[in-house]
C-alpha cells in the first residue's frame, strides 16, 4: 500500500499538532484527534517492529532524498537494531498520556504530538544534519510544555533545561560542521551521511574537540553526571506527562546518540576516554541514586533515580563490549516501560490527592490494592530483579562491566543495593504503615486507568521472561557497532585496560 | 560664472536656514527658515539641470509638506511656556560638532577626489519626459511599491490622528 | 564643482544630525530629519549631474515620496502624542528602556 | 549422559501459576465481597502438593538410573543470548537438587496445610497464600536452575517472598523495616552473587553457562580468578543465608507470620547459600583457600548466634539464631569440602527447624500473639501435642542422639576433625553445649514451670487438627531423618552422601575409627552438660532474669546493628541529605548558577546604556559612525 512508515510516524503527529495549535479545537477534540493520531503511530511501529528483520544488523526501511546537493546534505531514515527498541517506545508509549491524562489544555496535546513525532524523526534520521534539525525541535514543544503547564517554578525550571540542553546542542553543531569538513577535505565531497562519516579516519587534537563537543551535547540529554543539574528541576516542575516523556523517551535519545553517532565516528577518541565516561557514569548512578533518598518530594526522588539508572545504562556504551552495549539497548526500553509506568501512576496519585510530598502518605495500598501492585511490578523491574525487564539489562551490564574493568564492575554493582534502598523507602512510606487520614476517600485505578496500564505491566513481565526476541533484533547491530572499535583500538594500541580473566592477570 | 555665484549664494542661503532650524526656539521660526533652505535647494536643483525635481521640490517640499508641518505647530497652538527646556542645547551643540567633524571630514575628502569638470548634457536632461519614462520602464516596480507605501501612510494617519485621546 | 555640491549636501547633512542631537523640541527633530533627507536629494541630484545619469532623479523622487509619507504619519503620531501627553519634549517618550 | 524430561519445568511452574490465580483472586475481590478461606487454602495447597508428587517422580527416575547418569534436564527456552553469552532458561534435576526438590516441596507443602489453620481469619488470608506460593515457585527455580543465572532468578524471587512476607502485616512500621532490612541486606550478598558470575562467565563461562560445562572446565579457571569468584560467591552466601557480617536480618526476619518463619526463614531459603556453595562444590574444591575462610567464618557465626541465643526472650528470636547457629555449622561443613555432610544438616535441619517453629506458632496462638517466653511458662498440659513435638525438636535441634541433628552435626564436626580443623572442631562442640542449653532453656521455661501468666495460660488451648498434622509429620521426620545418613560406626552406610556422590566434587576424609568415637564422644557430652546446666537453671520456676557485664552485652547482642546503624545506615543518610542540600546546589550546579548570574550581569551593566530615549541610541549611531569614520580616514591616508 505505502512504504514510507517512518515519514509517516514523522509526520502525521507533527502536522497533526501545529493543525492543533492554529485551529481553534476545543479541548476534548484536541485530545481524540491526539490519541487517534498516536494510535496511528502505535500500529505503524508495531509494524515497524514485527517486520524488522535485523538479522544482517544493517538498515531497514530505509527513505532517501536529497535536501542540498552542494552540501550533501540529505532526507534519510532507517531503523537498524540500536534504533528499533527506542523508535518501538517512543511509539507505542504516548496513547497512554492522552488516556490518562484527560483535562489538559489544547496546546498540551498539541506540543505532546510534535515532540513524539521530533523523537521518532531523530531516532530515524540516518543523517547527521536531519537528526541535528530533529534534535533540536524536539526541545521546543518541552520547553512550552513546562513553561506553559508546570508546576509553580515552571518558569526556571523550563529556562534551565532548555539553555542547558541548546548550549550543549550548539556545541555539537559545532563539531558537526567539523565533521562535514573534514569529510570534504579527505574526500573531496560534501556528505553527512552516517556511513560516509564513520567511514572517515580522525586523528588530532580537532578531532578530540569534536569528539568532545558531541559528547557534552548527549551528555547533557542523557543526563550523565556532572551535567544533571537540570533534571531534577525540570523532572520536578514539568507536568507528569511530560516528566514521562522525558524520561521515558527523551533521554533514551541521548544514549542512542552516543551508540549510533559518537561510538563510530569518533572510535578512537572515543576508547581513549571510555574509562573516564564510564567513571562519570558510575559516578552519577551513585550520587543520584544516594541523593534519592532524601528527597521529600515523590517525583523529585523519581527524578534522581531516574538520573541514577541513566548513569548505568550509559555505563553499557563506555565498556565497549556487545553484552554490555547490548545490556544498554535493552535496558533503555525496559527502563522506559518502568519509570514510565512509575512516573505515569505517579501523575495519577498526584491528580486525586493534589499533593507529592511522601509524609502526606502512607497506607495507600490498602485503599488502593490494584494500584499498589502496579507500582510494586515497576518498582521491582526498576530494581532490576530477575524476572522482571530490569534484570536482564542491568545483568548485561554489570557483565561487561566485570570484562572492562573489575572496580568500575564493582561499583556499578552497587546499583543493586542503592536502588532497593530508596525504592523501598518510598514503597514503604507511601503504600504501607498506617492509612494517613488524607487518603480516607482514595479511588483505586479506574477500569480505564487499569487497562492503559496493564499492557505496560504485562510487557515488564514478558520483557523480562522472554527477552530473546527482542535481543535478536538488538544483537546483529550491537555487534557491527563494536566491530568498527575493536580494529581502531587494536590498531591505536589502546586495547582495554581491563583484565583478562581467562589468563588471570588481575 | 553665473551658476558659480549662484551656487554660493544659495548653498549660503541654504546652510543659513538650516542654522535657523536648529538654533530658533519656536518651531514656528525654524519651520519659517527651513523653507528658505528648502527654496534655496530647489535652486540649486535647477542649477543642476533636474528640472522636474527643482519643480516637485518647490511644489511638494516648499509646497505641501511644509505647509502642512506649519498648519500642524499652528493647530497645536504652541505656547512659549509648552516647549521643552533645552537645557544642555548648547552641550550637545558643541558635543555634536565634534563627534559629527570626523564624519564630515571624511566625507569631504572622498567628495574632493571627485573629477572636477562636468560632462556635456544629453538632450532632454531632468525634463518631465525623460525621467518619467525611466520611472515608468525601468523604475516600475519601486515606483509602485512607493504608491502603495503612500496608501498606506494615507490610511494610518487618518487611523492615528482620528483616535480620541485621553485628554 | 560638483564636489562643492557634495560639500554643501554634506554640511546640511550634518547640521540635521546636530538638530536631532541637540533639540528635544519633537518639531524641530522632525524637521532635521526632514532636513537629512534633503541633504540626500542633493546628493543624489548632484551625482546625477556627474554621470549624467538621470536614476538620481528618479531616487530623489522615491525619496521626497517617502519623505510625504513619513511626514503624514510623524504629524498624526505628534498629534496623538500631544493629546495624550500634553507635551513636545522628547524625553518624556521613553517606551523603549528595559 | 544427560537425560531430558520436559516435566521438570512444570515443577516451579506449578506454585508460580498458583500464586498468579491466588493473587488475581486477591485483587479482584479484596475491596468487595471475599472469597472463602477455605477457597483459597485448598488452592494454595494444590500447587505445593503436586510440586511434591512430581518431586517424588524425579526422585525415583533418577534412581532408576545408572549412578553416573543421574542427571535430568529440561531446556524450556532460549533466556537470552548475546555474544558469547548463551542462557538457556534450563532445568536439572541431578541427586543433589533432587534432595532440595523433595524437602523443599515435602516442607513447604506441609506448612502450607499449617497456614490453613494458622491464618484464620487474617484479612490478607488469600493474599499470604499467594505469597507462599510465590515463593516456593522462586525456591524451586533456585534449586532446579541448571546455571547460576537461572538460580540467581529463583535466588531474588526468595528474597522479594521474604520482604513481602516478613512486612506482611504492613500496617506496622516496624514490620516493613524488618522486611526492608531483609531486602536490602540480601541485595549486598547478591551484589556479590552477580559480581561472582560476571568473573566466572569471562573467566570458563563462555563455553556454557551452565553447571556442568561450567564443572568441565573448572580446571582452566586460574587461581587468583578462581579465589574471588568463591569469594564473591560466597558473599551472596552470606547475604542469603544470614552469615556474619550480613546476619542482622534474619532475627528480625520474625517479625512475619510464623509459617513464613518455619518455612522461608529457617528450613528452606536460608539454606540456598549452602546450597549454593555444594552446587560449586568443583569450584571449591579447585581453591581451598576459599573454602577455609568459609569454614571459619561458618563456624564463628554459629559461635556467635549462639551467644545471643542463650539471651533471647523471644521465642521466635531464639529459634531463629539457632538458625543462624545451624546454618553456620552448614558453612563449616561446605567449607572443610564436607559437602555432602552440610547438605545432609540441611537436610535435617529442614525437618526439626520447621517443626520448632511451627511448634512455637502453635504456642503463640495459644496465647494470642504472645512471644516472650518469660510470659509463658507451664503450658505442658495444655498443649500436649504441640510439647512432644517440640521436645522431640529440641533434642535433634540439641544433638542428641540418635535425633535427626546429631548424625548430620557429628558428620559435620567429624569431618572438621578429620580434614585437620582442629580449632573449628574445638568451637563447633563448644557450640554444640550451647546450643543444648538454649534450646532446653526454652523448652523448660516454655512448657515447665508455673503460669506467669495465668489468665493467658487459663485461655491456652491446642491448636486444630490441619496445624497439629504436620507437626506430628515434621516431628516423625526429625526423628528419622538421620537414619538416612548413618554412618559406618553405627553400622550404616552413609547412603546420602553416596546418593551426592554425582553431584559433588568432595573426597572423604579417612581419619580412621578413633577419631570418629572422639567426634561422636565430643558431641554427646556437649549434648549432655547444656541440658544439664539449661534443667538446673530453668526447671524450676524461675522469674526473668536481670542481665549484667558480658551477660547484658550478650542480651543486646554485643551492639552490632546499633552499630551497623551508626557506621553505614547513618552515614549513607546524611551523605543523601548533604548531597541534596549542600553539594548539588552547591558544587556541582554551581557553574550553571554562575553562568546565568554572569549572563544577569552582564545584562544589568549593559541595561545602563539602553536609556530608553531614541535620541540617545541616535546620539550613540552617530558616535560610531564618527569613530569608523576616524578609522577609515586613518586608513586612507
Amino acid at each position: 500500500m505505502f512504504e514510507n512508515y517512518l515519514s509517516i510516524m514523522i509526520f502525521v503527529p507533527i502536522l497533526t499538532g501545529l493543525a492543533l495549535l492554529l485551529l481553534p479545537v476545543s479541548r476534548e477534540a484536541a485530545r481524540a484527534l491526539g490519541l487517534a493520531v498516536s494510535v496511528i503511530v502505535v500500529l505503524l511501529g508495531l509494524k515497524v517492529f514485527v517486520a524488522y528483520d535485523g538479522a544482517s544488523g544493517g538498515f531497514e526501511f530505509t527513505e532517501h532524498a536529497v535536501v542540498n546537493e552542494s552540501l550533501g546534505i540529505a532526507y534519510s531514515l532507517g531503523v537498524d537494531g540500536i534504533s528499533i527498541l527506542v523508535l518501538a517506545a517512543a511509539a507505542l508509549l504516548f496513547p497512554m498520556v492522552y488516556l490518562l491524562f484527560a483535562t489538559r489544555a489544547k496546546g498540551y496535546y498539541a506540543n505532546l504530538l510534535i515532540v513524539q513525532g521530533a523523537m521518532i524523526g531523530a531516532l530515524a534520521a540516518t543523517d547527521m544534519v536531519l537528526f541535528y534539525v530533529f534534535w533540536e525541535v524536539m526541545l521546543l514543544p518541552i520547553f512550552f510544555m513546562i513553561g506553559l503547564y508546570g508546576g509553580p517554578r515552571r518558569f526556571p525550571a523550563a529556562i534551565k533545561i532548555t539553555i542547558y540542553t541548546i548550549a550543549g546542542s550548539l556545541l555539537m553543531l559545532a563539531s558537526l560542521i567539523y565533521l562535514g569538513i573534514a569529510y570534504h577535505d579527505q574526500s573531496g565531497q560534501w556528505s553527512f551521511a552516517m556511513e560516509n562519516l564513520s567511514a572517515m579516519s580522525l586523528a588530532g587534537p580537532t578531532a578530540t574537540l569534536a569528539f568532545i563537543g558531541f559528547m557534552i551535547a548527549f551528555a547533557i540529554k542523557i543526563p550523565l553526571f556532572p551535567f544533571h543539574t537540570w533534571l531534577p528541576d525540570a523532572y520536578t516542575e514539568a507536568p507528569t506527562a511530560t516528566t514521562f516523556v522525558l524520561s521515558a523517551v527523551m533521554a533514551k535519545i541521548g544514549v542512542y546518540g552516543v551508540i549510533r553517532f559518537v561510538v563510530p565516528v569518533f572510535d578512537e577518541s572515543f576508547a581513549r576516554y571510555a574509562l573516564i565516561l564510564a567513571c562519570s557514569g558510575v559516578v552519577g548512578m551513585m550520587y543520584c541514586g544516594i541523593a534519592a533518598l532524601a528527597q521529600k518530594d515523590m517525583k523529585r526522588m523519581l527524578a534522581f533515580s531516574s538520573a541514577s539508572h541513566m548513569g548505568i545504562i550509559a555505563l553499557g556504551i563506555f565498556c565497549m563490549n556487545v553484552q554490555a552495549l547490548t545490556g544498554t539497548l535493552y535496558q533503555i526500553v525496559a527502563h522506559a516501560t518502568s519509570t514510565g509506568v512509575i512516573f505515569l501512576m505517579l501523575g495519577i496519585i498526584e491528580e486525586r490527592t493534589d499533593t507529592r510530598t511522601i509524609d502526606d502518605f502512607g497506607g495507600m495500598a490498602a485503599k488502593a490494592p490494584v494500584l499498589a501492585f502496579f507500582f510494586a511490578v515497576a518498582m521491582l523491574a526498576s530494581v532490576g530483579l530477575p524476572g522482571t525487564s530490569g534484570f536482564i539489562g542491568e545483568f548485561l551490564i554489570i557483565l561487561g562491566a566485570v570484562k572492562f574493568n573489575p572496580l568500575i564492575a564493582l561499583f556499578a554493582g552497587t546499583t543493586l543495593i542503592i536502588g532497593v534502598c530508596y525504592m523501598l523507602w518510598l514503597f514503604q512510606r507511601v503504600f504501607f504503615e498506617t492509612t494517613n487520614p488524607r487518603l480516607e476517600h482514595f479511588r483505586d485505578l479506574t477500569a480505564v486507568e487499569m487497562l492503559t496500564l496493564l499492557p505496560i505491566v504485562i510487557l515488564i513481565i514478558v520483557m523480562g521472561v522472554f527477552p530473546q526476541p527482542f535481543i535478536k533484533k538488538i544483537e546483529p547491530s550491537a555487534q557491527q557497532q563494536l566491530a568498527a572499535i575493536s580494529t581502531t583500538t587494536h590498531i591505536a594500541g589502546t586495547a582495554q585496560a581491563g583484565p583478562n580473566l581467562k589468563t588471570g592477570e588481575l | 560664472m553665473l551658476a558659480t555665484y549662484l551656487f554660493f549664494g544659495l548653498a549660503l542661503l541654504a546652510v543659513l536656514g538650516a542654522l535657523g532650524l536648529i538654533l530658533f526656539k519656536h518651531p514656528m521660526n525654524g519651520a519659517m527658515s527651513f523653507v528658505v533652505t528648502l527654496i534655496s535647494l530647489a535652486g540649486l536643483y535647477a542649477l543642476l539641470s533636474a528640472k522636474l525635481i527643482f519643480a516637485i521640490q518647490l511644489i511638494v517640499y516648499a509646497g505641501a509638506i511644509m505647509s502642512l508641518i506649519l498648519f500642524i505647530i499652528m493647530f497645536l497652538n504652541i505656547q512659549e511656556r509648552d516647549l521643552p527646556i533645552d537645557s544642555n542645547r548648547w552641550f550637545y551643540l558643541a558635543g555634536g560638532i565634534i563627534v559629527v567633524a570626523p564624519i564630515a571630514g571624511l566625507m569631504i575628502k572622498i567628495a574632493k577626489s571627485l573629477p572636477e569638470e562636468h560632462p556635456e548634457l544629453i538632450d532632454g536632461f531632468g525634463d518631465v519626459k525623460t525621467v518619467g519614462h525611466l520611472l515608468f520602464t525601468e523604475w516600475l516596480l519601486p515606483f509602485e511599491i512607493v504608491s502603495i507605501l503612500l496608501l498606506v501612510a494615507l490610511v494610518g494617519a487618518v487611523v492615528l490622528a482620528g483616535k480620541r485621546g485621553v485628554n | 564643482m560638483i564636489n562643492n555640491y557634495l560639500a554643501l549636501s554634506i554640511v546640511l547633512f550634518c547640521l540635521g544630525i546636530l538638530g536631532v542631537v541637540s533639540r528635544r523640541n519633537v518639531f524641530v527633530v522632525f524637521m532635521a530629519i526632514e532636513l537629512m533627507l534633503n541633504a540626500a536629494n542633493l546628493g543624489f541630484v548632484a551625482v546625477s549631474r556627474l554621470h549624467v545619469n538621470m536614476d538620481g532623479h528618479v531616487l530623489a523622487l522615491m525619496v521626497m515620496a517617502v519623505a510625504a509619507a513619513e511626514a503624514a504619519l510623524a504629524l498624526a503620531v505628534i498629534i496623538l502624542l500631544h493629546k495624550h501627553k500634553g507635551n513636545l519634549d522628547t524625553n518624556i517618550f521613553s517606551l523603549l528602556k528595559g | 549422559m544427560v537425560h531430558n524430561v520436559s516435566y521438570l519445568g512444570f515443577i516451579p511452574l506449578l506454585p508460580l501459576a498458583g500464586a498468579l490465580i491466588l493473587g488475581l483472586m486477591y485483587l479482584a475481590t479484596c475491596q468487595g465481597k471475599q472469597i472463602s478461606e477455605r477457597l483459597y487454602g485448598i488452592l494454595g495447597c494444590i500447587g505445593p502438593v503436586l510440586s511434591f508428587f512430581m518431586a517424588l517422580r524425579v526422585f525415583f527416575s533418577l534412581r532408576g538410573l545408572p549412578e553416573q547418569e543421574r542427571f535430568l534436564s529440561h531446556v524450556a527456552y532460549t533466556w537470552f543470548s548475546t555474544g558469547e553469552l548463551d542462557i538457556p532458561m534450563g532445568f536439572l534435576a541431578d541427586p543433589l537438587s533432587a534432595i532440595m526438590l523433595l524437602f523443599v516441596t515435602f516442607v513447604g507443602s506441609l506448612i502450607h496445610i499449617y497456614s490453613i489453620g494458622y491464618m484464620k481469619g487474617d484479612a490478607r488470608y488469600g493474599k499470604f497464600f499467594a505469597y507462599l506460593n510465590l515463593f516456593l515457585g522462586s525456591m524451586l527455580i533456585l534449586v532446579l536452575g541448571d546455571g547460576p543465572v537461572v538460580m540467581f532468578v529463583g535466588w531474588e524471587g526468595v528474597g522479594l517472598c521474604s520482604y513481602l512476607l516478613i512486612g506482611f502485616w504492613s500496617d506496622d512500621r516496624s514490620n516493613v523495616m524488618a522486611g526492608n532490612k531483609a531486602f536490602i541486606v540480601n541485595r549486598i550478598g547478591d551484589l556479590g552473587f552477580v559480581l561472582g558470575m560476571g568473573f566466572l562467565f569471562w573467566g570458563i563461562g563462555a563455553d556454557g553457562f551452565d553447571y556442568l560445562s561450567l564443572k568441565a572446565n573448572a580446571q582452566n579457571l586460574t587461581a587468583p580468578v578462581g579465589l574471588v569468584v568463591c569469594l564473591l560467591l560466597f558473599v551472596g552466601a552470606t547475604g542469603k543465608s544470614a552469615q556474619i557480617p550480613l546476619y542482622v536480618w534474619l532475627p528480625d526476619a520474625m517479625a512475619g507470620p510464623t509459617p513464613v518463619s518455619a518455612l522461608i526463614h529457617a528450613a528452606t531459603m536460608v539454606t540456598a547459600g549452602v546450597y549454593m556453595v555444594a552446587r560449586f562444590s568443583f569450584l571449591y574444591a579447585h581453591v581451598p583457600a576459599a573454602g577455609e575462610i568459609v569454614a571459619w567464618i561458618g563456624m564463628l557465626t554459629a559461635l556467635l548466634a549462639a551467644i545471643f541465643g542463650m539471651y533471647q526472650d523471644d521465642i521466635k528470636k531464639i529459634l531463629a539464631y539457632s538458625t543462624v547457629s545451624q546454618l553456620g555449622y552448614m558453612f563449616a561443613g561446605v567449607g572443610v569440602a564436607a559437602y555432602s555432610a552440610g547438605i545432609f544438616h540441611v537436610f535435617t535441619h529442614a525437618f526439626f527447624k520447621a517443626l520448632l517453629f511451627l511448634a512455637a506458632g502453635s504456642v503463640i496462638i495459644a496465647l494470642h500473639h504472645e512471644q516472650n517466653i518469660w510470659k509463658m511458662g507451664g503450658l505442658r498440659s495444655k498443649l500436649p501435642t504441640t510439647y512432644k513435638t517440640m521436645l522431640i525438636g529440641g533434642l535433634a535441634l540439641a544433638g542428641c542422639p540418635p535425633f535427626a541433628g546429631f548424625f548430620s552435626k557429628d558428620e559435620i564436626l567429624y569431618s572438621a576433625l578429620a580434614s585437620g580443623h582442629v580449632l573449628i572442631w574445638m568451637i563447633g562442640v563448644v557450640v554444640a553445649g550451647m546450643t543444648a542449653y538454649y534450646t532446653f532453656r526454652m523448652i523448660f521455661v516454655v512448657f515447665h514451670g508455673t503460669p506467669r501468666d495465668q489468665e493467658a495460660f487459663d485461655h491456652a488451648h491446642e491448636s486444630p487438627k490441619v496445624m497439629t498434622v504436620p507437626l506430628v509429620i515434621l516431628a516423625i521426620g526429625s526423628v528419622f531423618a538421620g537414619f538416612y545418613n548413618l554412618p559406618a560406626i553405627f553400622g550404616g552406610h552413609q547412603k546420602f552422601s553416596h546418593w551426592l556422590a554425582p553431584s559433588l566434587v568432595e573426597h572423604h576424609p579417612h581419619g580412621g575409627v578413633g577419631l570418629e568415637i572422639l567426634a561422636v564422644a565430643a558431641s554427646v557430652v556437649a549434648f549432655v552438660i547444656g541440658v544439664s546446666i539449661a534443667y538446673r537453671k530453668f526447671s524450676v520456676p524461675v522469674a526473668e532474669p536481670v542481665y549484667k557485664g558480658f551477660n547484658k552485652f550478650g542480651y543486646h547482642k554485643f551492639y552490632v546493628d546499633e552499630l551497623y546503624h551508626t557506621v553505614i545506615v547513618r552515614p549513607y543518610q546524611f551523605i543523601g541529605k548533604a548531597i541534596s542540600r549542600a553539594i548539588e546546589p552547591f558544587v556541582i550546579d554551581a557553574p550553571v548558577q554562575a553562568s546565568g548570574w554572569l549572563y544577569r550581569m552582564f545584562g544589568l551593566a549593559f541595561k545602563v546604556f539602553q536609556a530608553g530615549y531614541v535620541k540617545v541610541y541616535a546620539i550613540y549611531m552617530v558616535i560610531g559612525l564618527s569613530v569608523l569614520s576616524l578609522l577609515v580616514s586613518q586608513s586612507l591616508n
